[in-house]
């Protein structure tokens, strides 16, 4: 089997901030409707997209949306050398970094020590209203209370592409069978994705794009999600924060 | 009515006296027992915790804890390693000190966990590049050995001592001590070193992360350092602690005088490491991760103020105060220096645990702060108040300061000699 | 955790860690193996007495574990290394040797008020022992632990035929629902028990082997300082404040434990009888 | 009764034993019986029928497990013999059009992803490699049930995760990511 | 044989625990716990089965976008759009929908209709429509026809089209053009080649994505909208249909009343192309309908729509009446299909239009809406429970016909209201749909499309019954683009295409999946609006 490095390109000027991409992420991967008491600090949104300004007011304000999702770190992801038990994982064949929720203490020391807040904590056992488990993917198994869980390229579409390839007799799955469900969904295109290995797949040209950068990327994290804009302030996000009385030009 | 159990030789309150001591204590762990139960059977979001903030006041105080229950396996090491004799009066409490601070913070620990049932996944499936993972092995491993320890201790109550097979086996224990001893100090080393490599790893955290040696990174050192300098300052001020709760001398001047030199002592190399560290991290690490460190400094309230008590109030005064001789000869200085010891070591881990979260990694990133929940905060005075029934218990029940019994009859070798040796028959 | 364990690799980190881990085991688990293998071993010998007193005696005051010859003067500050068993103590041998013991001061039995025949041997826990013509020794009580414990309420005598040994316990006496274990200051083995609380000595004892030993007992000329200095300890027990207790004038009463107040007696108990 | 204190020791021991050896393997398991007492040797042998007659493949390649009731209703919508078993089988279910609540003995948990295709198709292996001789048994046995984890008993015989990465070390699968088998 | 001691049990005990640590015992419960952890009490497993894929149409706004469900058993477990075509990110939900927790399951249907025909005799009917030109519209006004006093009331007059493709520049006094309004594959496909100048005393999202975002003071919208017309008037001379205050409105007092600078008034004002721009608002003011008429919108950008084909038989209805045109307290019973929604009439406009003890009977699956006025609230299927058609979308120049077909059973107790109100009006039952698809397909007029296999057929080949067949498989007509005029009522109508619902007004309509609640509230998408 051929190793395979799968990223995403979000360009940031295409993104319109609708929210499709963060309903149809929770919609695959079966994340459970919010608790009473839940708010945008104990949620899970394993896809989440933050509105970002240049800090300025008036007719000079500038603001873009920036969908943040685990940004699926290379080989040493800082998460996957802290987890005590082996439950995190960069998976040699894809380059996925898998969370398994059976193996998780709850321990969060990933959450810690991931720079991008990437990591969700299962605060509440998941409950959906009654009946509404019957539109659960089968494709994803619901986590328990008490794991940590992030996004993992809806790894249930890569395992439904390979049946689907078993079905028609290849080896290798078929491209286009495997797409994430926010790049599905997102109605301006401005999430890609494919193998950054494959120099012919749209994302490894994005990735060598002028305009493109990852973030954070002086930690060394080697993430595989490369964001795109055109705007050079916008392109300022991809560094380390600024202190308050600093802002973007 | 509970005399029988009380060691020969010393005295103790009432019975009464004693219930209405514990009697707020135990109030308290049965709240506080209440709390961490919500947090088991409800989950955590019992708790103020949330996904910015993964750690909160149950890791700082775990930290913390154990940082100042170090004084267990230096005061061991110091006395069966390094054999200074003198800290023979301390050991005890040092064992039951440390016993009470480990199991606390484990018991603490499986209540962080969101899923403690699979706690022993750890040992099971390690991943051995975690510092989490060694903290783990080490920590269980320390706290098995300290309760080996602390059985010879129990075994030696008035009552129990009677039953020839205990006294037979905490005789025989006690002379294979120092192999204890030595196993300690070694799982101390390693997990006092690898808490402060939990977050000296972080890369994603230019503010915690540092370089080292090999694996480790020096916060890893600093760790080691800073809690072997606070442990023995923990100890001393328990034992005045105790020592004026219970209106009795417990050991004599010159121990807490030891405590507080060793304590001074390594409190200055671990000062100057520090400094150095400080240095190095400003000006090469973080801004090679890209992070000026300034920044860190200008999300109030945490400003350079922080750094500045770390080092120099918390670490350098104290360190100053016990190892001035003059000073140390009187009580308050040794004291209230134990006390900053203390305090800077609580300080450092709070910067570690809590600031490290709270500070933004990316642009866009709010400052967030974190106040616990009740739940919380019971569950933390649960540990506190466990610590406080044991440490009673074992203080009333067991003979934690040997020197006590011999100030008890000191007194009355001042008396004159002729009251006794007059006697009417000779007259 | 094992190499059979999912996720497993034989790397460096996974062997050096766990081999420090299992090491740690191993050495704290021998350790209490082996320490639970020795107390069943010295159960086995009988030694509970002996290591019962070694612990006794390890958590006596540092002042009551003085040696012998300091209160002759010979030394200013010793403690007993060997639990006041003089009997495998090179020190007191050669002390022995090069000061042999003098002569009684005085042929008089009574001090301070107590009478100290010097017709035996004291034990450093009030009792003597006296050599019969018999060859059997006659073990008692003396006559300050007597007026200490006063009159007991229940003596617990060894049936015939017990075998003693030095420093392990000769007999119990009840007080107050206080159990005194008396030390014994000879080996032996037990003939009769006399039990006389007011008669002539409580045990007689036959010697076992190759007969007595009385070198861990006080000679005569050593009855005198050590009968001061217990008398001395004793008053430090009892008045733990600094009150003078003796106030009465000095003299003992002949029943202590009547005359003060509980802890106190006990206290005197525990010092007189070293017991810790 | 000198060794009397060794002999309540050992007696606890003995009973310890007992009843975590004896005892513990068959109270950790809740029994149910099977809706239909189904004879998968009567098709097999014989019906002449194969395991992938009724435990088909879908087209896209997933697993289609054990067929629902219209299978089963394609040849026994009357009987086909005189056997009471089927007689109930067709009064209790066919005729009502109530799919049978089967337990699956192999069932793996929801958070195991197993393919069959990969297994059967790809790799070629045969059904008996890992469901033995299923396939020839007369009777279903009683379904086990393990009363704390819920998973079924047969896991433990031969379906574990260990047993699955034996067999893929063994054939040279070697070590792979968790997220191959776990969803 | 001695007493049994405490030394025994303790001995017992300890040689029990010993021979424990040699059996299986402990060691399974340590781990039998550990996996009971990964599915204890609560947690789901999800339902196994057959994949299979369905096409339907959207029916929770006028856009009416196409549906692939992924679904398992027959039950969805997730939507997309099709290529071209994304669902916007309630879409996305709404498999979710039917398990609401605020969901009215039961009501009192026998009494409801009971109340009704009590009263129907004597009283004037009006049955208020939240999605007009819908067929089960045509049903209510037939039905109101059949009955002695009878009102078809919609919640928004007729409403033209909006033909994007002509837009140039789009002036937006705080209509939420890229935040559900409009089909988004229509408005993000034509957003490359229009201006947006999003005039809105808030940071919107909308605000946020525009290419100029004009913050003006809170209230001072007609202000602008006047300014700017005094700049067109001036600088056009074409002024005429303007009314005469706008003459008041020079660019320095609109600067000063709008807090915006001078010159940005004026440079706005003269972006707007005659002909190529678009003037939208968020509510109803007629400065907006002027200063599109002034632009020349009208016919460019602002268009007309041919009707779909009705049977011929039901041009005998009633028509649509407007809420001021009802004389007020004339309505005694009041029906009102909340089961889809695109308008909304505050109950201030119609409470005076209520007879004295009006019955009022709505039709919803939550009591979020009318249902807090209503004596009966009778509960209905929401999507994808109903089948339903939805008009033609706001930016469709091309008059349509989509089915939302049932992805999933509607509940039991379930009413349809056209059901309901054509049996109280005595009108013959008939399956209104079909004989509306048969009218259209005997048209001949236009193509069919079909989803699932992407092909667009002429309707004139079409059997009736293939027909039929396929618009309930996913499939859609169009018909032949045929520009008409606008009708000359919508244009005078105030409320020119400014129907949107925003996440806040979905949020206070009514219920939504709980799943996007949940992402309102835990994520900071919508946080700042």
């Amino acid at each position: 089997m051929t190793g395979k490095r799968y990223g995403m390109s979000i360009d940031i000027d295409r993104c319109t901030g609708c929210g499709a991409c963060m309903v149809a992420c929770a919609v695959e991967n079966n994340v459970p409707p919010a608790p009473e008491g839940a708010t945008d600090r104990k949620g899970i949104t394993w896809m989440r997209v933050f509105p970002v300004d240049n800090g300025r007011d008036g007719p000079d304000r500038k603001s873009v949306f920036v969908p943040m999702l685990c940004q699926q770190c290379g080989q040493d992801a800082p998460c996957v050398s802290v987890c005590p038990q082996q439950a995190v994982q960069v998976d040699p064949a894809t380059g996925i970094v898998g969370q398994m929720p059976e193996r998780c203490l709850g321990c969060r020391y990933c959450m810690a020590a991931c720079p991008y807040h990437a990591r969700y904590f299962n605060w509440w056992d998941p409950a959906w209203p009654a009946g509404m488990e019957k539109t659960l993917n089968p494709n994803v198994a619901p986590r328990m209370r008490g794991v940590v869980e992030k996004c993992n390229f809806c790894h249930g579409r890569w395992h439904a592409a390979k049946e689907r390839a078993v079905g028609r007799g290849a080896r290798e799955i078929d491209p286009a069978d495997y797409v994430p469900a926010c790049v599905e969904a997102c109605p301006t295109a401005a999430i890609r994705f494919g193998d950054l290995n494959d120099p012919r797949s749209p994302v490894a040209q994005a990735a060598q794009q002028s305009g493109s950068f990852r973030l954070l990327e002086k930690l060394g994290t080697e993430p595989k999600i490369y964001y795109h804009s055109a705007r050079e302030w916008v392109r300022e996000i991809g560094r380390a924060p600024a202190g308050k009385e600093q802002v973007h030009g | 009515m509970d005399r029988q159990l009380i060691a020969r030789g010393v005295r103790r309150c009432s019975t009464p006296q004693f219930l209405l001591w514990i009697l707020p204590w135990a109030a308290l762990f049965a709240f506080g027992l209440y709390c961490a139960g919500l947090c088991l059977v409800k989950g955590l979001n019992q708790t103020n915790m949330d996904n910015r903030f993964a750690f909160g006041l149950w890791i700082f105080v775990d930290l913390t804890i154990i940082a100042l229950g170090a004084g267990a396996f230096f005061t061991g090491f110091l006395l069966y390693i390094l054999k200074l004799k003198d800290l023979d009066a301390v050991i005890n409490s040092a064992v039951v000190i440390g016993f009470v601070c480990y199991s606390g913070a484990v018991a603490a620990l499986l209540v962080d966990v969101g899923q403690p049932l699979r706690a022993w996944f750890t040992f099971w499936y390690p991943n051995v590049h975690s510092m989490l993972t060694e903290v783990t092995f080490c920590i269980t491993c320390y706290l098995a050995v300290l309760l080996i320890e602390y059985l010879p201790i129990v075994l030696r109550n008035r009552k129990l001592r009677e039953v020839p097979g205990f006294l037979v086996f905490e005789f025989e224990l006690h002379k294979l001590i120092y192999v204890l001893a030595g196993v300690g100090t070694f799982l101390s080393f390693f997990h006092q070193g690898s808490l402060g490599g939990l977050f000296g790893v972080l890369r994603g955290h230019p503010f915690a992360f540092r370089e080292g040696l090999a694996v480790w990174p020096s916060t890893f050192f600093l760790f080691i350092l800073s809690a072997a300098a606070v442990g023995p300052s923990f100890i001393l001020f328990t034992t005045w602690l105790i020592s004026k709760l219970s209106g009795k001398r417990l050991v004599r001047p010159q121990v807490l005088q030891l405590l507080g030199r060793i304590s001074g002592l390594l409190l200055g190399v671990y000062v100057l490491a520090k400094t150095v560290d400080t240095l190095i991290w400003i000006n090469r690490t973080s801004p090679g991760a890209g992070f000026p460190a300034q920044e860190y400094f200008a999300w109030q309230p945490f400003g350079t103020w922080i750094l500045f008590a770390e080092i120099v109030v918390f670490g350098l005064a104290p360190a100053l105060i016990l190892l001035t001789p003059r000073l140390r000869l009187r009580t308050n200085w040794l004291v209230s220096a134990a006390v900053l010891a203390c305090l800077g070591v609580a300080l450092n881990r709070f910067v570690m645990t809590l600031q490290t979260l709270a500070l933004p990694t990316l642009s866009f990133d709010r400052y967030l702060s974190y106040w616990p929940s009740w739940q919380e905060t019971g569950t933390f005075l649960a540990v506190v108040a466990f610590g406080v029934l044991v440490y009673s218990f074992s203080f009333r029940y067991l003979l934690l300061f040997p020197q006590e019994r011999e100030f008890r009859q000191e007194p009355a070798a001042q008396v004159s000699e002729t009251a006794v040796m007059d006697p009417v028959g000779r007259s | 955790m094992f190499p059979w364990n999912y996720g497993f690799h034989w790397s460096t980190g996974n062997v050096l860690f766990l081999g420090a881990f299992y090491t740690v085991l191993v050495v704290v688990a021998t350790t209490v193996a082996s320490a639970i293998l020795r107390a069943r071993r010295a159960v086995a010998a009988q030694q509970t007495d002996a290591i019962r007193w070694r612990s006794d005696f390890h958590d006596l005051p540092p002042r009551d574990r003085v040696c012998r010859h300091v209160l002759t003067g010979e030394f200013q500050v010793r403690e007993c290394p060997n639990a006041f068993d003089c009997r495998q103590c090179e020190t007191h041998a050669r002390l022995v040797a090069l000061h042999p013991p003098e002569a009684p001061p005085e042929s008089g039995e009574e001090l301070l008020g107590m009478s100290f025949p010097l017709d035996r041997f004291y034990h450093r826990g009030h009792t003597w022992a006296r050599l019969g013509p018999d060859g059997a020794v006659t073990i008692g009580l003396d006559e300050l632990g007597r007026r200490v414990l006063g009159v007991p309420d229940a003596v617990d005598l060894p049936a015939p035929g017990t075998r003693l040994r030095v420093n392990g316990p000769a007999w119990h006496i009840h007080k107050r629902n206080r159990d005194v274990r008396v030390l014994s200051p000879a080996d032996g083995e037990v003939v009769e028990a006399t039990g006389g609380i007011g008669g002539d000595g409580y045990l007689r004892v036959k010697p076992v082997g190759r007969g007595f030993d009385f070198r861990n007992l006080l000679a005569p000329c050593e009855v005198k300082p050590w009968l001061l200095r217990e008398v001395e300890r004793l008053q430090g027990a009892l008045s733990a404040e600094g009150v003078p207790t003796l106030a009465d004038g000095g003299v003992l009463l002949p029943d202590l434990s009547t005359a003060y107040p509980q802890a106190d007696w006990d206290a005197a108990c525990d010092a007189m009888f070293l017991q810790a | 009764m000198k060794h009397r204190s060794t002999y309540v020791f050992l007696s606890g021991v003995l009973i310890a034993l007992g009843a975590g050896w004896a005892g513990f393997p068959y109270a950790i398991y809740e029994s149910r019986p099977q809706p239909v007492d189904f004879s998968h040797k009567v098709h097999t042998g014989a019906g002449g029928m194969k395991c992938d007659d009724c435990h088909q493949l879908r087209p896209d390649g997933t697993f289609a497990g054990i067929p629902r009731l219209e299978k089963c209703a394609g040849c026994h919508a009357a009987a086909m013999g005189s056997t009471a078993e089927e007689k109930q089988f067709i009064d209790g279910y066919v005729t009502p059009k109530r799919e049978v609540a089967w337990s699956v003995y192999a069932r793996q948990p929801g958070n195991v992803y197993f393919p069959h295709g990969a297994h059967v198709k790809q790799a070629g292996l045969s059904c008996e490699r890992c469901h033995g001789k299923h396939g020839q048994t007369e009777t279903l046995r009683p379904y086990q049930e393990d009363r704390i984890s819920g998973y079924s008993r047969d896991i433990w015989r031969g379906l574990t995760m260990g047993d699955c990465v034996a067999c893929h070390e063994q054939h040279g699968i070697g070590q792979q990511g968790c997220l191959d088998c776990h969803k | 044989m001695r007493k049994t001691t405490r030394r025994d049990i303790f001995k017992f005990a300890a040689g029990s625990a010993a021979g424990l640590v040699f059996t299986p015992a402990p060691w399974r419960l340590i781990t039998d716990t550990a996996l009971w952890s990964e599915n204890w009490p609560g947690i789901p497993r999800p339902a196994r089965g057959q994949t299979r894929t369905r096409f339907t149409h959207c029916a929770l706004c006028s856009a009416g976008c196409a549906v692939r469900a992924r679904c398992v058993n027959d039950q969805p477990v997730s939507l997309s759009g099709l290529a071209g075509s994304p669902l916007c990110a309630f879409g996305l939900a709404g498999h979710q929908l039917p398990y609401h927790t605020g969901r009215v399951k039961t009501g009192a249907i026998e009494e409801a209709l009971a109340a009704i025909a009590q009263r129907r005799s004597h009283d004037a009917v009006a049955v208020l429509d939240l999605r007009p030109g819908r067929t089960a519209s045509w049903t209510y006004r037939r039905a109101m026809a059949a009955l002695p006093r009878g009102f078809y009331l919609a919640a928004q007059s007729a409403i033209p089209a909006v033909n994007l493709d002509q837009v140039r520049t789009l002036l937006s006094f705080g209509a939420p053009v890229l935040d559900g309004w409009g089909t988004p594959s229509t408005v993000l496909a034509a957003r490359s080649h229009f201006r947006l100048i999003q005039a809105e005393p808030l940071e919107s999202h909308t605000a946020m994505l525009a290419d100029l975002w004009l913050p003006l003071r809170k209230g001072s919208e007609q202000a602008l909208a006047l300014g700017i017309a005094h700049v067109l008037m001036q600088e056009q001379n074409a002024g005429a249909s303007f009314p005469a205050e706008a003459t008041a409105y020079s660019p320095a007092r609109t600067a000063q009343l709008t807090g915006l600078p001078e010159a940005q008034i004026v440079s706005v004002a003269r972006e707007l192309a005659p002909g190529g721009a678009l003037v939208l608002a968020s509510q109803e003011w007629p400065e907006i309908l002027q200063l599109n008429r002034l632009l020349g919108s009208v016919a460019h950008t602002i268009v007309g729509r041919r009707e779909t084909p009705v049977p011929a038989s039901w041009k005998k209805a009633a028509p649509v009446t407007a809420i001021e045109a009802v004389p007020d307290g004339s309505i005694g019973v009041l029906l009102i299909d909340e089961s889809v929604c695109d308008g909304y009439l505050p109950w201030n406009a119609i409470e005076p239009k209520l007879a004295p003890a009006p019955l009022v009977v709505t039709f919803a699956s939550s009591r979020a809406g009318y249902g807090r006025y209503a004596r009966f609230t009778l509960p209905t299927a929401v999507y994808p429970e109903m089948t339903d058609d939805i008009p033609p979308a706001l930016d469709s120049a091309a008059a349509t016909f989509r089915l939302a077909t049932p992805l999933v059973a509607a509940p039991a107790g379930a009413v349809e209201p056209a059901r309901f109100i054509a049996q109280l009006a005595g009108l013959p039952p008939a399956d209104a749909l079909r004989e509306r698809t048969d009218a259209i397909q005997s048209s001949g007029r236009g193509v069919l499309r079909t989803y699932a296999d992407g092909k667009s057929i002429p309707v004139k080949g079409v059997k009736p019954d293939d027909f039929w067949k396929v618009l309930n498989e996913g499939g859609c007509w169009v018909d032949a683009p045929d520009p008409v005029e606008p009708p000359a009522s919508a244009c005078q109508s105030s409320s020119a295409a400014v129907v949107a619902m925003t996440w806040e007004m979905r949020l206070a309509r009514g219920p939504m999946s709980p799943l996007l609640s949940k992402l309102y509230e835990e994520s900071n998408l919508r946080v700042r609006l």
